[in-house]
């Protein structure tokens, strides 16, 4: 099976799915001829042509109400937002017009919305942003972040193939740097279902996007400390995997959840919360969140190493928990 | 006024028009009296004033455009296919309106069969929305056009400028009309920006751009005509700014008291309905007998669609969770 | 002491700093000679004039920014947000400017957003958002929701006074319901302090806003079936008082979390969150949230009914968890 | 050019422009070095070929005004008194950095001592920062003006159009330089829009509006002097259109190849720089030893500022959670 990375299987769902269905189409800024800041829409512009491959001025507000529009007319927008950090930029229309619609007068937005998200490159706090819980508030979206080269190819189709409205936050740090077998052949992830990436029966960990890898590490490093760690990656935040959450803090009894986002009001909040709520006889230790701090990104390197979670950091607070 | 238009159309056109605005207005003041009794929860937006507008535009599409007005079209949504009583069974939150008791009053409106997109209350997303539509005809190499509405207060919000400059640069089928009615809730035109007339924007987007009477529905439909004409030949949005008034306050708790009286005095000597019915009037186009047929073919309309509305049942409180996913 | 209602209060607060303070001015639409949607700044303009209650064009973007940079100036802009809903129109300035900037390169922002927001009027899904837990996932900004005429006043004279953005909800639904005494001279209420506002042994029900005179209706009714149970006004979501949540957890041994906004990503998640993690040994019960469902705020009575929580909804919950 | 505007000018200021200009490529060259030895964490933007916007307007302000610059004003910065060690130290990620390391290259490179405002990304936010800049000047009477920066991209922001219009309402003090260079990252002026001047658009909102040639400072510095003296005098905003071209990519990873070659030779040959090089040594203001006293000067000062930077501390980790909020 051929290996690619992240940002290849980004790329070849957008080929397959636009040649598979003439009303998919891609719009944003700089995603033509160009090929989108950080090459992503690559080629599409080549092979589908302006019509499909749209290059817009810099104005969120209307290429996302465009796409409202042109969704609701039977077309399959996949907007690019540059980076995730400019969502809120184009926020008004996503939380007002694309999430509400459905239940308000029944009227299908099937569209994705795109974005390079997250930390991890010095970047600094406007190219780093970890934003997720803000759409996850917003009933009527979908919220998916994919953590591997396969998922991100499969839940990009599955997100351009749903009759809703998606989020899909891309980790950018993941880009180039994760690679994975990714099967030729068009296919589908299911929107919805966690995976358990590594099966362990001391303590769940609970994250997504780029915090899977960390996670893995941490319960690497674990595992060679006779702790037996079980790595759940969401996948999906909206609809969110309750059963694969709850089951496996059943058999543990013991939660760790890890997000790059700041710590108050993170999708953490929400996992940790179910987790007491419906598996709280289960529990023999407290649900933990290891989360960024409640900060800006920090630009520099010693700064931005302090605020974001990593193996290191993940395997500390696993330890506690283990010996609570 | 335009003079010279009135012959442009049949004699049952020009009926047409009469009886259109008159079915805006009879469903408004209809809306006004259920809300005062109290059948209406929440609020409502009188559209006095804005029937000229509405009608005179929406009137020129044909089946299968799109359309997506603001809070003041009532007159577009009858005009597209909306029936009263949908209109009313929303506004008293019944299941017989679009949204099934979910949305209020105007907002959320819609209906794709009738190509009527609804509303959300955050101005001026129906560009946008509007914007989406053109683009799509251009997608499939339709020969449709959409349309949408603004007011000069929404004219201020940025949406406002990113939509008009995409719809430029995409040469999208589309035609925005501005109903510039002098104010933004209590907020006069002077105090909102340092212009008279909005359409001169319109040159910063390189699109034509006309300011016209809005209380005089032949120019209205004259100058759409030639700019969904313009719209469906693939040269691309037009900007139709229609002058008027609000003759009512902005919702119905408003008694507009902010208006000079002078100024609505003179808007009031100019309520479109008025003029135009004086105008075939003396154009031998309307007599009392047609008039008063026309009039009680309104009233009929409405009781039939207030019936409708009542019979409508509430929704379940059982189907709340329905739906916010298709 | 005069009784006003919490209208009243807000408007006496804002003529008062204003009095106090000449930096201190009120900017939104509509806000001078009209007074405001609400009349919460009913007066301001005839006696301080435009300069200093100054209404703006509908422009949210602009006229934040330009509380930003007035702000960095040393004035202290009060933005009046005509709806809390239209907040997101705002969203980009408050969020990426209004927010960091203290911390990025020292500029205070010292600005009150202020908005009415809550349901409970059939005004629909555009009318009646609770979206609070957007600005409690954005580090550096304070989020406060008085529940009385007499915290709205003391709360927003203390957030005029701080050095920090505050984003000030005002339950609507209470403008002229909740009436109580408000001392006519100015004074503070801290931001960052909750209020018991009814003491109990059996259950912590925890809300805010106006949800707070449901759940002591709720406890009241509760106390006749024996069951006594303390009832918290958070007052202010960040920074939140985590002390006083602590210690009633600790005290009671159950937790029900309330509030009017949506499940799913709501502040409840942080609170029971919060709970679980840091007062897990002192539970009985699982902390449970009481909250909206997932849904747009819907309009028609029956819909809308369902969809807030209420004083019986809150009994019911309590009584189940009361008997876990 | 701007035949006449040299002989308003003394000999000392002529050099004096030249000597900014020459300071800022130097900052930007030496930064494109720093980077590609791998010594600033991040990306940075190059600024080549807009160092006549940024040194000829801000060269007018006076102590007290204020300036919120764009990703491209490095210019700006360092004619209002930023130190190029401090400047440095921000790229590198070093306290001594106006940051202290919580932001990176240009961004937020703020201090209220100098009244610039620091930037973030999520453009045009500064033209609404500045705006209450300047209306807090009228709010308290002072006798100051505001100046912010835009590219052609921003201006396809909504934001752009409510900052405009809100100045125009307000009168307030402010001078809106718009850097128009023809591209918004890869994006031509072609697609982001269907006019060629976008100075137009101050029609809409009632103040003036100009365009000039980007690349000659004089004429930069003269149009700004009159737009300052305007709105000094209470007469409002003004806009500002400079045309010109980035010479480099958008950031450092970008080569630009989607710049056709052609359009970058026209360019390159008017470098802001050298043709005001040429200009004064033309007009005997500049002779080879004055010039190449203002390169070592300039050397001099670069080589100070990576000395001072590189001598910054790192931030401390255990600093992370401070000063979130004040
Ligand atoms: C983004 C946004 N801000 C504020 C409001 C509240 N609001 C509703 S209608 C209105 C005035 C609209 O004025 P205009 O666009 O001129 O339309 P008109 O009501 O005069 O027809 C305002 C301020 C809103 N709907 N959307
Ligand atoms: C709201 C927003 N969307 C997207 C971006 C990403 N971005 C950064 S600079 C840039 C191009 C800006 O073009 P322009 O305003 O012309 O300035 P220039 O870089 O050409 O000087 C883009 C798209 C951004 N910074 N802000
Ligand atoms: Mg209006
Ligand atoms: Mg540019």
């Amino acid at each position: 099976m051929p290996v690619l990375n992240y940002l290849e299987s980004i790329n070849q769902a957008l080929h397959q799915e636009m040649e598979r269905d003439e009303s998919v189409f891609v719009l944003g800024e700089d995603v033509g001829e160009f090929g989108g800041a950080f090459k992503a829409t690559a080629g599409l512009w080549e092979r589908f042509g302006g019509r499909r491959v749209v290059d817009t001025p810099m104005c969120e507000w209307a290429f996302i109400g465009l796409a409202n529009g042109a969704a609701m007319m039977g077309l399959k927008p996949v907007v690019e937002i540059q980076f995730a950090d400019f969502i809120s930029t184009g926020f008004d229309p996503i939380v007002q017009y694309t999430a509400t619609t459905h239940y308000r007068w029944g009227a299908k937005i099937p569209l994705v919305i795109r974005a390079p998200w997250g930390g991890g490159s010095c970047a600094g706090p406007f190219h780093s942003q970890c934003k997720e819980a803000w759409f996850t508030h917003c009933p009527g979206l979908k919220v998916v972040i994919p953590s591997t080269p396969h998922d991100a190819k499969g839940l990009l189709i599955a997100a351009i193939r749903d009759p809703n409205p998606v989020i899909f936050f891309e980790p950018k740090h993941l880009y180039r740097r994760e690679k994975s077998e990714v099967p030729e052949t068009p296919y589908t992830v299911a929107i919805g279902e966690a995976a358990i990436r590594r099966e362990g029966d001391d303590l769940s960990i609970i994250t997504y996007g780029a915090m899977v890898t960390e996670a893995l590490d941490a319960a690497e490093t674990l595992s060679g400390e006779d702790a037996s760690c079980e790595v759940i990656d969401l996948r999906t935040l909206v609809p969110l995997d309750k059963e694969t959450i709850l089951a496996s803090v059943r058999k543990t009894s013991r939660a760790l959840i890890v997000h790059e986002a700041v710590r108050t009001g993170g999708f953490g909040a929400e996992v940790a919360a179910l987790i007491a709520e419906e598996a709280f006889a289960a529990l023999d230790a407290p649900p933990a969140r290891l989360t960024a701090p409640d900060t800006p990104v920090p630009h520099s390197p010693p700064l931005e190493k302090a605020f974001r979670p990593n193996a290191e950091k993940i395997a500390a607070r696993a330890r506690e928990l283990l010996a609570y | 006024m335009s003079p010279d238009l009135i012959n442009e159309h049949s004699n049952e056109k020009l009926l047409d028009l009469l009886y259109w605005m008159m079915l805006t207005r009879g469903v408004d003041d209809r809306s006004e009296a259920l809300f005062k009794q109290g059948r209406f929860p929440g609020s409502i937006f009188s559209q006095d004033g804005h029937e000229a507008i509405s009608v005179g535009s929406s009137i020129v599409l044909e089946e299968g455009d799109a359309i997506a007005p603001m809070h003041r079209d009532l007159g577009s949504y009858l005009v597209r296919g909306m029936s009263p009583g949908r209109i009313f069974a929303q506004a008293m939150g019944r299941t017989g309106g679009p949204s099934r008791g979910r949305d209020v009053n105007t907002h959320g409106l819609g209906d794709l069969s009738l190509r009527i997109f609804g509303y959300v209350s955050h101005l001026p997303q129906s560009m946008g929305v509007a914007l989406g539509a053109a683009y799509s005809f251009l997608y499939r190499g339709e020969d449709r056009v959409a349309m949408t509405y603004f007011g000069d207060g929404a004219a201020s919000e940025g949406g406002c400028h990113e939509a008009l400059n995409l719809a430029a640069v995409l040469d999208a089928p589309i035609i925005f009309i501005l109903e510039n009615n002098r104010y933004a809730f209590s907020t006069p035109l002077e105090k909102q920006c340092r212009i008279e007339n909005l359409a001169i924007r319109a040159q910063g987007y390189g699109i034509p751009g006309v300011t016209i009477d809005g209380t005089d529905i032949l120019a209205v439909l004259d100058a759409t005509r030639e700019a969904v004409e313009r719209a469906r030949s693939g040269a691309g949005p037009s900007l139709i700014e229609c002058k008027n008034l609000r003759l009512k306050g902005h919702a119905i708790h408003d008694p507009a008291d902010y208006v000079p009286a002078e100024l609505m005095e003179y808007w009031k000597a100019r309520d479109p309905i008025e003029l135009f019915r004086e105008r075939l009037e003396k154009n031998g186009v309307l007599d009392e007998t047609t008039l008063s047929s026309l009039r009680s073919r309104v009233e009929n309309e409405i009781e039939e669609g207030v019936r409708w509305a009542e019979n409508s049942p509430w929704p379940e409180p059982g189907t709340l969770e329905e739906d916010v996913f298709a």
